[in-house]
């Protein structure tokens, strides 16, 4: 019943949402929620029937001849693959989810109705990045994602801390899209081609220009660094954590970030061409994940917390891409999109319950708020890599990949996942167990509406991880490699070191916190030095504001004072020659060309009061002097 | 042709010279109309003297008349003026007609 | 109905008055005929009623005139162009005749009020117009004697009024007869009466001395 | 007997001739012609006040003057001796030179015109050959005598009767000189010997329809031209006194008396030379006919002042401009038609029934646009 | 006849003597009426000069449209404008003198000048040129000249018009 070319739809729901709910905001007001989710669930509608297509094998794509440049003549249009087709399950299913959790949260603010129609511009924004079948229109809908995460984080824009968050935000993710651009430029240069499916035989082709192949790789990764806030770019993403939690939920946790990944797997033929740009993209990755792990050791603000654990996770997946196993990567994407977006719905209820974000002033919430609890224990031990959970499964394979790749990332990843494991339950253990620190919160369970999502995410997280495991023969892995057929070795020992990895992490953290804070501080004096960098986030920001934005300060003064200087010195230099030239100019004006005309006024009043005398008024005197004139010249004519 | 040439010819001079003093001298509107009527009519006896002896006599004659015609018309419309400006201005004399707005 | 018809009409009758007053005979009194009367030759009768300056009338002789000088008619003529002065007899009374009775002519307006107001019949106005004369003064200024015309030149200028005049004249005369002799009559009654009357008042003296008012006023 | 007085005039050069040269014939005999108007003009003059008397007296039913001479026949030289004894009165700060050539100037033109009227065959005092045109300039002087008349009298009542009088001669002057050219069509001439020659055997133009308006149009504005009968408003007692001549008395009087009288005469000359063929005459010689037809017309004046009462100054304008000269245009294009409509012959019925036609249908439709304004009848609604 | 031709020369140098007086009286004469009677002579005497050159048409046209049109409305205009014969009016303005010196000038120059130059256009053979009858003028008028004919017609119409218009007494305001 639902045809390919419904496709194009998929993304125009939501975009239709934005339109009503931004026009007619004022009519619509607090109904705004129902028409956002009304279009997510309609593309939901059309989306999975499509799935369940590409799943029985069909790969739908459609273009069309949108502008002619030159020779080429660009085509846009949708390609669903088996790729898009996880993408797109993902992100309509957890965004349907969010915006339902989004409706009780949200309810009583000020600008309601603009807040869905961001949320549904976005989820146009992330369809069309999912489904689009060449770079130009991904980069397109990446745009508009980039303005949507701008516009949400900076939503609370009468606090100066958000306004600040936001702009940061765009203009981090902003750096990346250029470099992102240039590779699509690149790319073009390159392949003559823009489009994903001729993108394999094209480099095929090309494959001896090894250098304009890895440069065209590594551009497009810049923009990945932006977006999926990757090392040098990854500050704006805890700064986004104003926003409200529903929009880091969806965009900071699922979505938007995964695009980055997406981005990878869509150019991944480029990378398998080019060793040395896999490498790089590994050791980000790497890196990434490592210092994200460390920092959320001593962050104390729980949004803060879950931030950098997903920017560790998504150093995760890049480090996998980079290791060669494209499918492990999005894999744990898939898999960390629902406890990802759980853990920070959970964190929601739990701060729109407490009213506070600090975890210093709660515990003992357990009792409380049971449901939120409960799925916020899962999330965890998702997360963790406890085996029957997701994260375990698609953790496993990236650890596995790591192996294969190199032992220095086997063992960073390893530590990582520890890490992981401990910060998680720090989180978990100072809010929910124990006494409450601060006797006038009195938290309360959230609504049903918000309790439901949280729910269906928690089973989404169970069962999200099983089609990739061994026991379903790893049907996922086959499903993303259909083009070709690869074999799933077994590592058991890897297997086990992670699970270890995890309880250790766990146990640790118990230790540590069950009774309250005094613990931590104490180990917290014994290792200062260390504390202190986590705590300070290795100082990138101080740094990025003394080497970046200090000199950009200086160079715009000395600009400033360089044009103040030299241009207004010319401006106004010129401006007193001619003042001078004027006043030389009208001098002259004044005494030889005015003076002449007056002398000539003066004389011709002479002259005239002479022949004044002849205006005698009579008529008879001009006829006598015509006659005497006629006589006259008639005489002296003709004599 | 009763009498030479000449002496009609010296006749219509003087006749013109007198309208031609009679024109500068008056002083009163009407009186230089009548000394225009006498430069009319010394034209008049120069052209049928003239048209008498050339070989064409219409063409003389014929301007005389048409002289004659014309003449009448001025006259009127001159007249028609005098009258106009005595029942505005109370005169007719013309050194007291000199301004051009009244 | 056409336009200078009117015209035509109007001349026809002039041009019919030209013609017929060659072919009917002067004064005929037809339509057209002449009427003019050659006046010193021929002469209109004169109509009765026409009144030309006024004259006195006598009877038989000139003396005897029937004017005596009553002066009604000087009173009563409007430009007052009478004189009249009685004639006074030796003793200096005034006797009824007129002395002098002048009328001027020159300003005569031969009204006919003295004919009318004079209870003597005594002027009438005559029909006697062709009295220019050369000298306006004297000439015009008629006195008595000038004035004076016998009865039968009235009758014969005015017939009817001068039979009706004499008529009444002789009516007069004989009332006047009879009233005389009644007059004389009366007064011998009253002669006789007045006899009788004084007799009885001798008789009546002596009997009564009635004290009522006098009652009638003695008529006079 | 036709010739008469032509043989008499030869006559007289004859015997001059047998005196003097040659050349002083000619001069006899414009001499005798002159004498002749000089002693023609007073004395028709004379006789002409003696008959308008006994005419307009007859017709009022009396017998006009018949005291002076046999019947009245004196009357004139009574009326002349004394004008001369009359007392020539000049007002005090009157312009004695305008006083006294006025009537000059109004004589004069009524004497000139008699040298262009053409008492019987050959019997033309002088045969202009623009002679009609003479006889219309020579009209025309008369208006500035009239002019020097009212102002020379320094008499306001004077000034205005001047006025009158003149823009009555003007309004008339047109219509009389437009009536004229339906004959100068006919006949083709100017001079008033070719026109009473064209009128030979009954063909005068009286009898064709536009001769007979014509001659009724030409009459008329004559009549009115020398001021007399119903268009005599200028000197009429009741009016202004008596127009332009009020001052005048004695002889000056006389004078104008003389030039209305003879203008009077000249008119219906011109009439008869113009329309009633002149001398043409079956038996009678030409002299007498041209005598009888003229003093045929001086009856019909007279007949007009017996009986048409006076015009009003402005129902006088109104006729000449509004009735008499859109009628003369007509008659001149009643003449084409005639001209064109007959062949040579002279009474073809169609050349005599269109014209007709035109001249009745006009004449009743000017008629209808002169009707005076009747004011429609007032209603009182309360009375009845 | 010799003596005839003496007599009419006579007659023609009378007339324009006479012209010449009435015309130093028209310009001349304090009292405008006689002045405009002047000019009604000299009308006059030009219309016989006409006559005695032969074209009669012309010298009657003149009478009747000088003497009996321009006349009138010239005697017309003299009465409504009145102050006439006003003693203390001086005539002439002060520029006499020039004018007669400019006029005198021209006449002294140009009459010699006439008398001198002999050369008139003398017909070749002596006899009298064929007079103009009217008929001939008549037609010239009505064909070779027809154009400045109907002209003439308009513009005096137009005159008519305006000299009304100008001179009406109750003017619309």
């Amino acid at each position: 019943m639902v045809t390919a070319n419904l496709a194009y739809l998929i993304p125009l729901f939501p975009l239709l949402a934005f339109v009503i709910n931004i026009l007619f905001g004022r009519y619509v007001k607090d109904k705004a929620c129902w028409i956002s989710v009304g279009a997510s669930a309609l593309s939901c509608g059309i989306a999975w029937p499509l799935i369940v297509g590409v799943i029985g094998g069909t790969t739908y794509h459609h273009d069309f001849a949108w502008l002619a440049l030159g020779g080429v003549d660009l085509k846009f249009g949708y390609l669903l693959d088996p790729l898009a087709a996880t993408l797109l399950f993902v992100v309509t299913l957890v965004g349907t989810l969010i915006q339902i959790y989004a409706i009780g949260y949200m309810k009583g603010e000020a600008r309601f109705s603009r807040f869905f129609a961001y949320l549904s511009l976005f989820m146009f924004g992330m369809l069309g990045v999912v489904i689009s079948d060449n770079f130009l229109l991904f980069f397109m809908c990446w745009e508009v994602m980039g303005l949507c995460s701008y516009l949400l984080i900076g939503f609370y824009s009468e606090k100066d801390s958000a306004a600040n968050a936001c702009k940061k935000a765009f203009l981090t993710t902003r750096v990346g899209d250029v470099g992102f651009l240039l590779g699509i430029l690149a790319l073009f240069t390159l392949a003559g081609t823009l489009s994903f499916a001729e993108l394999h035989d094209a480099v095929e082709l090309n494959r001896d220009s090894q250098l304009m192949i890895t440069v065209t790789a590594l551009l497009l990764f810049c923009g990945t660094i932006g977006k999926s806030a990757q090392v040098p770019l990854h500050v704006w993403l805890p700064d986004a954590m104003e926003g409200p939690t529903p929009v880091s939920a969806l965009i900071h946790a699922a979505t938007m970030v995964a695009a980055g990944v997406f981005l990878v797997a869509r150019a991944y033929p480029l990378i398998e061409a080019s060793a040395q740009a896999a490498q790089v993209i590994a050791i980000v990755g790497t890196v990434t994940a490592l210092t994200a792990a460390c920092v959320a050791l001593t962050a104390t603000d729980i949004k803060k917390v879950l931030a950098y654990s997903t920017i560790s996770q998504l150093g995760y997946m890049v480090a996998a891409m980079g290791c060669g196993a494209m499918v492990a990567g999005i894999f744990h994407l898939m898999t960390h999109a629902f406890f990802k977006a759980l853990l920070f719905l959970g964190a929601g209820s739990v701060i729109h319950g407490t009213g506070t974000q600090d975890l210093r002033e709660m515990g003992g919430l357990f009792p409380k708020m049971k449901s939120t609890a409960w799925t916020f224990l899962i999330a965890s031990l998702a997360i963790a890599g406890v085996p029957p959970l997701a994260g375990f499964w698609s953790k496993d394979e990236i650890l596995l990949a790591a192996h294969q790749y190199g032992n220095l990332y086997y063992y960073a990843l390893s530590l990582t996942a520890f890490l992981t494991a401990f910060y998680m339950f720090r989180l978990f253990v100072l809010t929910f167990l124990g006494k409450p620190r601060n006797p006038d919160i009195h938290a309360h369970e959230s609504p049903k509406s918000m309790t439901g999502p949280l729910w269906v995410l928690a089973v989404g997280s169970i069962l999200v991880g099983l089609p990739g495991s061994f026991l379903a023969h790893n049907w996922f892995q086959d499903f993303l490699n259909r083009g070709h057929e690869v074999e799933h070795p077994v590592n058991y020992t890897v297997m086990i070191t992670s699970i270890a990895l995890g309880l250790a992490g766990i146990a640790l953290a118990f230790l540590l916190y069950r009774g309250g804070l005094g613990m931590g501080e104490k180990l917290a004096r014994s290792l200062a030095w260390p504390h202190r960098v986590s705590m300070n986030k290795f100082w990138i920001d101080e740094a990025y504001a003394a080497w970046l934005v200090r000199p950009w300060h200086a160079l715009a003064r000395l600009l400033f004072g360089l044009d103040a200087k030299v241009v207004d010195g010319a401006v106004n230099g010129t401006g007193a020659g001619t003042l001078g030239g004027s006043r030389v100019s009208g001098w002259f004006d004044k005494y030889i060309i005015d003076g002449t005309v007056n002398f000539i006024a003066a004389f011709t009043q002479f002259c005239s009061d002479i022949f004044r005398l002849f205006q005698t008024g009579f008529i008879q005197n001009y006829l006598l002097i015509v006659f005497a004139a006629v006589v006259f010249i008639l005489y002296f004519g003709i004599r | 042709m009763i009498i030479p040439l000449e002496h009609v010819l010296l006749f219509s001079l003087i006749l013109f010279a007198i309208g031609m003093v009679g024109v500068l001298t008056r002083r009163n509107a009407i009186g230089i109309l009548i000394s225009i009527e006498l430069l009319l009519n010394a034209v008049n006896v120069n052209l049928v003297c003239f048209s008498r002896v050339s070989e064409d006599p219409m063409a003389g004659q014929m301007f005389a008349f048409f002289v004659i015609a014309l003449a009448a018309a001025a006259a009127a419309v001159g007249l028609a003026i005098v009258v106009a400006i005595y029942r505005t201005r109370n005169t007719v004399q013309t050194d007291e007609i000199q301004l051009l707005k009244w | 109905m056409f336009f200078g018809l009117g015209i035509l009409r109007g001349m026809n009758i002039t041009l019919m008055n030209f013609i017929r007053s060659y072919t009917r005979k002067r004064g005929s009194g037809e339509i057209g005929a002449l009427t003019t009367v050659q006046y010193p030759e021929e002469r209109l009768p004169e109509k009765e009623k026409f009144r030309n300056f006024p004259f006195l009338i006598y009877d038989d002789k000139p003396e005897d005139l029937r004017c005596v000088a009553c002066d009604i008619c000087a009173q009563d003529c409007p430009p007052r162009c009478i004189y009249i002065v009685k004639e006074t007899d030796e003793a200096g009374k005034p006797m009824k005749k007129p002395a002098v009775f002048d009328i001027d002519f020159t300003v005569c307006m031969n009204c006919g009020i003295c004919e009318e107001v004079c209870p003597f019949d005594a002027i009438f106005m005559d029909h006697e117009f062709e009295i220019a004369d050369s000298d306006r003064h004297d000439k015009l200024l008629y006195h008595r004697d000038d004035l004076l015309k016998t009865n039968e030149h009235f009758h014969k200028i005015r017939p009817n009024d001068g039979r009706e005049v004499d008529t009444r004249l002789a009516e007069a005369k004989e009332a006047k007869a009879k009233k005389d002799e009644a007059r004389k009559k009366a007064a011998e009654a009253k002669a006789a009466a007045k006899a009788k009357a004084e007799a009885e008042k001798a008789t009546e003296a002596k009997e009564d001395k009635p004290p009522e008012t006098e009652k009638e006023s003695d008529p006079q | 007997m036709d010739q008469m007085f032509v043989n008499i005039k030869a006559a007289l050069v004859g015997l001059s001739d047998k005196v003097f040269p040659d050349w002083v014939g000619v001069l006899v005999s414009i001499a005798v012609s002159i004498v002749a108007i000089a002693l023609l003009g007073p004395l028709i003059m004379m006789y002409l006040t003696l008959i308008e008397r006994k005419v307009v007296a007859r017709m009022q039913n009396r017998i006009g003057p018949n005291r002076v001479g046999k019947y009245g026949l004196l009357q004139p030289l009574a009326d002349g001796v004394k004008m001369l004894i009359k007392e020539d009165i000049v007002p005090r700060n009157a312009d004695k030179v305008l006083h006294l050539l006025a009537p000059i100037l109004i004589v004069a033109p009524a004497l000139l015109v008699f040298a262009v009227l053409p008492f019987g065959r050959n019997m033309t005092a002088v045969d202009l050959n623009v002679g009609i045109l003479f006889f219309a300039a020579i009209s025309s002087i008369g208006t500035i005598g009239i002019f020097m008349a009212a102002w020379g009298s320094n008499n306001k009542f004077s000034v205005l009767g001047g006025m009158r009088s003149v823009a009555q001669m003007i309004s008339y002057e047109i219509p009389m000189v437009m009536s004229v050219v339906p004959v100068l069509l006919a006949v083709g001439s100017l001079s008033t010997n070719a026109i009473v020659e064209a009128q030979a055997d009954w063909h005068w133009f009286v009898f064709t329809p536009w001769g007979f308006l014509g001659c009724v149009i030409f009459f008329l504005c004559g009549v009115a031209e020398c001021n007399r009968s119903p268009f005599d408003l200028a000197e009429a007692e009741s009016e202004i006194i008596a127009g332009f001549h009020t001052e005048y008395s004695g002889m000056k009087f006389a004078l104008f008396y003389m030039a209305e009288f003879m203008s009077a005469f000249t008119i219906s000359g011109m009439t008869t030379t113009l329309f009633l063929g002149g001398w043409q005459g079956p038996l009678l010689p030409s002299w007498l006919w041209f005598f009888l037809k003229t003093y045929g017309l001086i009856f019909i004046m007279l007949w007009f002042r017996a009986t048409l009462p006076r015009l009003r100054v402005d129902q006088l304008m109104a006729l000449a401009w509004k009735f008499l000269l859109p009628l003369s245009l007509v008659n001149i294009v009643a003449t084409c038609i005639w001209h064109f409509l007959s062949d040579e012959a002279f009474f073809t019925p169609a050349a005599f029934l269109v014209p007709l036609a035109l001249l009745v249908f006009s004449y009743w439709g000017l008629m209808k646009l002169n009707q005076p304004y009747m004011p429609e009848k007032r209603v009182y609604p309360l009375v009845d | 006849m010799p003596q005839l031709e003496f007599l009419i020369k006579c007659g023609v140098y009378g007339l324009m003597g006479l012209g010449i007086i009435a015309a130093v009286g028209a310009v001349l004469l304090p009292n405008l009426f006689h002045a405009g009677l002047a000019l009604a002579f000299v009308l006059v005497t030009i219309a016989g000069i006409f006559m005695s050159v032969g074209a009669e048409f012309l010298g009657m046209v003149q009478i009747l449209l000088y003497v009996g049109g321009v006349m009138t409305l010239i005697i017309y205009t003299i009465m409504l404008t009145g102050r006439l014969g006003a003693k203390d009016v001086r005539a002439q303005n002060r520029q006499g003198i020039f004018a007669a010196i400019a006029a005198g000038f021209f006449v002294c120059w140009i009459g010699p000048l006439i008398l001198k130059t002999g050369a008139w256009p003398q017909r070749e053979s002596d006899s009298a040129p064929p007079l103009l009858s009217v008929e001939d003028l008549g037609m010239s008028l009505m064909t070779e000249y027809v154009f400045p004919f109907e002209v003439l017609g308009v513009l005096l119409f137009a005159v008519l018009i305006g000299a009304i218009v100008i001179a009406r007494q109750d003017r619309p305001s």
